[in-house]
């Protein structure tokens, strides 16, 4: 089946792109746990299930978990230092966003 | 050029892939994109060495039916390899991570180029800074 | 099997231990242990170094029941055994130098986490002298750059974050070409260990199909070697890396980690590589052209430089310039000239970083060399050890120095004519610029202040610090005096290297 | 020596003296922060002295200068980038075909992972055969990768409650942010979820020698429900029995004990010793010799180092 295979290395390299020009660094995270799954889907055509297994709990799991826990601790230390220059939370938050953008 | 580039689709998909990675990783001047590029450029790799394990029309290595003849399972030892490299990579980037987190604190910015601009200028100031008081200490 | 020859093995798994253990102990305890262990990696060492010399022959030990293509092995010859003792004595001598500021700069807590970094950063350098698996030496190079952008990170105060964070994205970078051109090594040797892919290569060079993919994959290693020990155009992390942690791990750093990669490459060269490929005299022009470059620009950036660990890093640029300029000859000679120079710049390097930070105490913290005016009167012996290291670097018949510069340059009348020229002239233009920023500093140190400004302010006197430099000089005085039975251990090594 | 004498500004051994002594450098281009025209007194472009235009002034090179510099630096990379891939699509082409039996890498050494792994390791997984018992130096460097990889994190992000009160304090007001305040939706599912996976987790771990997985993904998948666990239902709950002692301790005894069994393995390898370690009956959980053993030990260093990522992470601390 070449076809499956080459329609899943495309999307591969797809994400891959769209990793580095996604504006949000919250979408480019979850485009690279979808990176990682379809990693696996492909690990698992390959006759290698133990990769598939391992990238799956740790590509699509446990990194994706660790940058989202980084973006939030990235965010809530910047809430404090917004509330130590004295920002009202509105400000706060737009700069915030602006922050996570590229 | 060899005759392979017609056939070798994952490898060179691959290629690509660790050259986006590769790039990502020394361009993007935002942290966390160099880290998921530093990402996408091992899991290339070891999609590259994954595929050079593989045989056609051969099972996964794990032992079915008693059968222990070598010609019905693929190569073992890239998929070794690989899940040795898996861990390697992702210990990296929980290090990074951590990185990102303590530069940004310091920093308060995810984008490396305006730290570095904001280190230069402070090591300008610096510069200047004892450069005037070893002027003061030699006029007295 | 004698009992000695398992003797590399204890080395290497001794240290991991003492680092899994060290995470359950206190500062002071893990600083015990990590002391204790090196001493006892470096007898061990010596003990593996005195059985292979009088044996005269190299050998292989399997690392579990499976012999060379199947299990992972490690192989020791003299070579190895002398550049072992080389980094325990380096690295015991560094941290008994830095130990103070460890103390001071580390917050008490983490303290045993810097002597587990400590300890893996010492197992993971002999695994990549002993090694005799690609896929290992990968896996200990990363431990390797873990550990080292550990230390560099350790003291958590002002830039070391920004200077920690280059390090890694430049050594990943490293990392990745090494592991891609190690993929495709294996793609067509089949082999990952040493000895069965250079068999494996020399059956498939002459096919013309394969140099290509062979010159590629050469070209890959090199690089991502070149770049993790800071080969000139690949070297931007190194002043950061060097300049701002806490003493010593910029002389463990520049002294060791860099030189472990190097010895991994040298290792690449002579196994791995059969004897004169295309492939491999297209490397080697290629490393002394970057070598050469390296040797002039590391100085005169250095010379551009006002803060004295900046200009002492930049100077490691050009020193790992000389010994790629070594290996770059392509001869024997000039490996075995690399080789010592990789010993000795371990030595005159420790010896400076240690020495400045006893000289930017005494001066209140600073590093430019105006704060530094007088300081060693300020502290005698540190300016001592600068003063030494200083006349090292610059080629000062006695001292180490001397002996490598001779050894470049004879090694180079074995090379090619224009090889030989260009090297001549790369070395005198290098001595010459060595001797401007290195003399200039000395002469600061000893300008003449008041009397008051010679006694030191607020320093509180060490007497590891002063014994480490005064070992370390004595180390660059006995290299260069006593260098012939050293430089007979290196060549007999190398002949038996392969 | 008169020339020596200070009386004489401007003369060559005065330039020199104080480029040697780093008050004068000729090759740092500090004409672009001088005034235009005027030959400046010695100490006036000191930073009080610098009014503000001419900082600006400075700035606005200094920006003019990165920008040149990563212009040519994207261009340079960009080259690199075409270059890279030029060269490694060619070699590619050059390796054998995709699939293909008779290429290099499918040669004695896996023949023999194959067809004697079972017999000599008594694993029915290959792979996890071949990585903990052919190759099992290379596994073991691995487990350190990650040991010194949690070690560096910790000196990063540990805040330490005695040495610095006040991060401490911020921290755990900073960790509100995160504490579900009796969300039911997301404790009903971790409720129902957090067991499952766990169990999943350890099934994984102790099949490791039998079906996909072992270790490392099995240790993963562990780490990843405790941190369910405990975004569900806060430190509270997890604090109770993922304590710091107890994640180190785990740690030292699982290292601890793999250092220790291969170090054994090794040194009888080597020494072509008899080793009491034997294959077992293949295709039981307590069979393969040491594999199960090293298995369950990645699998809990695996699952604390996951664990405790998240909580420094977090908050800097369990």
């Amino acid at each position: 089946m070449p076809a499956l295979r080459i329609i899943l290395l495309f999307f591969l390299i797809v994400c891959a792109v769209a990793v580095s020009f996604s504006r949000r660094l919250l979408v480019s995270v979850s485009i690279y746990m979808a990176f990682s799954l379809v990693m696996a889907i492909v690990w698992l055509i390959l006759e290698s299930p133990d990769l598939a297994i391992t990238e799956a709990a740790v590509g699509a799991g446990v990194t994706g978990i660790l940058f989202f826990v980084m973006l939030k601790k990235i965010r809530s230390i910047h809430t404090n230092i917004m509330a130590e220059n004295g920002a009202d939370p509105q400000e706060q938050n737009a700069a915030v966003d602006r922050d996570m953008e590229d | 050029m060899g005759s392979s580039i017609f056939t070798n689709y994952e490898e060179i998909a691959a290629v690509l892939l660790f050259v986006i990675g590769l790039m990502n990783l020394l361009m993007q001047p935002n942290l966390v994109k160099k880290i998921i590029g530093l990402d996408i450029m091992d899991c290339a790799i070891y999609l590259f060495l994954a595929a050079k394990g593989y045989i056609q029309g051969r099972m996964a290595p794990i032992y079915v039916d008693g059968i222990l003849s070598a010609d019905h399972y693929i190569n073992p030892v890239p998929a070794g390899l690989v899940l040795t490299g898996i861990v390697v990579s992702v210990s990296v980037s929980a290090l990074m991570m951590a990185l990102t987190i303590c530069l940004y604190r310091e920093y308060h910015t995810l984008n490396l180029d305006e730290i570095m601009m904001l280190l230069h200028k402070q090591e300008r100031e610096e510069e200047l800074r004892l450069l005037s008081e070893g002027a003061g200490e030699g006029d007295t | 099997m004698t009992f000695v020859q398992n003797f590399p093995f204890f080395s290497i798994i001794l240290s991991m231990f003492c680092a899994i253990v060290s995470s359950v102990l206190s500062g002071k305890a893990a600083k015990w242990l990590h002391l204790a262990m090196v001493t006892t990696v470096l007898f061990l060492s010596l003990g593996v170094l005195q059985y292979t010399l009088v044996t005269g022959e190299s050998y292989t030990y399997m690392m579990g029941h499976y012999p060379a293509p199947w299990g992972n092995e490690i192989r020791i010859g003299p070579l190895e055994a002398i550049m072992a003792a080389a980094f325990a004595l380096l690295m015991l001598l560094s941290v008994l130098g830095g130990l103070d500021h460890i103390e001071r700069e580390v917050l008490g807590s983490k303290q045993n986490l810097f002597y587990i970094l400590m300890d893996l950063l010492m197992s993971s350098l002999l695994a990549l002298i002993y090694t005799n698996d690609l896929f290992t030496a990968y896996v200990f190079i990363e431990i390797c750059t873990i550990a080292a952008c550990g230390l560099i990170m350790a003291k958590k105060v002002g830039r070391v974050y920004v200077s920690a964070v280059r390090y890694m994205i430049m050594s990943l970078v490293g990392s990745g070409l090494f592991l891609i051109g190690l993929s495709l090594l294996y793609s067509i040797t089949g082999h990952l260990l040493m000895s069965p892919a250079k068999e494996a290569l020399e059956n498939i060079l002459p096919q013309s199909r394969y140099t290509v993919p062979m010159t590629v994959i050469l070209l890959l290693l090199t690089i991502g070697l070149g770049i993790k020990s800071g080969l000139y155009p690949f070297h931007t992390w190194i002043p950061d890396a060097y300049g701002y942690t806490t003493p010593a791990a910029s002389a463990v750093l520049s002294s060791l980690v860099s030189k472990g990669y190097i010895f991994l490459l040298i290792k690449l060269m002579v196994r791995v590589l059969p004897y004169g490929s295309l492939a491999g005299q297209h490397m080697t022009n290629v490393l002394f052209v970057f070598g050469i470059i390296g040797m002039i620009m590391g100085s005169v950036d250095a010379i551009r430089e006002n803060n004295i660990r900046r200009m002492t890093s930049f100077s490691s640029v050009a020193q790992i310039g000389y010994i790629y300029m070594g290996l770059g000859l392509g001869t024997t000679a000039g490996m075995a000239a690399a080789l010592f120079h990789v010993i000795s710049h371990g030595a005159m390097k420790a010896l400076l970083f240690v020495s400045i930070s006893g000289l930017c105490e005494t001066s209140g913290g600073r590093m430019d060399r105006l704060g530094l005016k007088g300081a060693g009167f300020r502290h005698k012996i540190a300016g001592l050890g600068f003063t030494v290291g200083s006349l090292s670097m610059i080629g000062m018949p006695l001292l180490t120095g001397f002996v490598s510069k001779y050894m470049f340059a004879s090694a180079a009348t074995t090379a090619e004519p224009v090889k030989m020229i260009a090297a001549w002239i790369a070395l005198a233009i290098s001595t010459t610029l060595n001797a401007v920023y290195f003399m200039r500093t000395v002469l600061v140190l000893y300008t003449w202040v008041p009397q008051e400004q010679r006694e030191a302010k607020d320093y509180r006197p060490s007497g590891t610090e002063d014994a480490a430099t005064l070992g370390l000089a004595l180390m660059n005085l006995g290299l260069g005096i006593a260098s012939p039975p050293v430089i007979a251990v290196l060549s007999k090594g190398l002949e038996i290297f392969g | 020596m008169s020339r020596r004498n200070p009386k004489y500004p401007g003369s060559f051994w005065e330039h020199f003296t104080q480029w040697r002594r780093g008050e004068y450098d000729p090759s740092q281009g500090k004409m672009e922060i001088k005034a235009p025209g005027k030959k400046p007194e010695r100490g006036s472009w000191l930073p009080s002295a610098l009014s503000q235009e001419m900082r600006d002034d400075y700035e606005l090179g200094m920006k003019r200068r990165i920008g040149a510099f990563q212009r040519v630096y994207r261009v340079m990379a960009l080259l690199l980038a075409l270059t890279l891939t030029v060269l490694l699509l060619v070699t590619v082409s050059f390796l054998p075909a995709f699939g293909d039996v008779n290429a290099p890498e499918n040669n004695e050494v896996a023949r023999r992972y194959i067809e004697k792994g079972l017999e000599e390791t008594g694993a029915v997984n290959i792979v996890a055969g071949m990585i903990l018992d052919y190759r099992a130096f290379d596994t073991f460097g691995e487990s350190c990768v990650l040991f010194i990889a949690s070690c560096c994190v910790l000196i990063l992000l540990k805040v330490d409650r005695d040495e610095d009160p006040h991060s401490q304090a911020l921290e755990d007001m900073n960790d509100r942010h995160y504490e579900p305040n009796r969300d039911t939706v997301l404790q009903m599912a971790a409720r129902l979820l957090v067991p499952v996976i766990i169990i999943f987790g350890i099934y994984v771990v102790l099949n490791g020698h039998l079906s996909p997985g072992g270790g490392f993904s099995g240790g993963a998948i562990i780490g990843s429900g405790l941190i369910l666990y405990l975004t569900a239902f806060g430190f509270e709950r997890t604090g109770r029995f993922m304590t710091e002692k107890l994640i180190k301790s785990l740690t030292l005894c699982a290292l601890g004990f793999y250092c220790i069994a291969k170090s054994y393995s090794f040194y009888t390898g080597a020494n072509h010793l008899d080793s009491f370690i034997t294959p077992g009956v293949p295709g039981e959980i307590l069979s393969a010799g040491l594999i199960v053993y090293l298995n369950i030990c990645v699998g809990i260093v695996v699952a604390c180092t996951m664990y405790s990522f998240y909580t420094l992470f977090r908050k800097g601390g369990y």
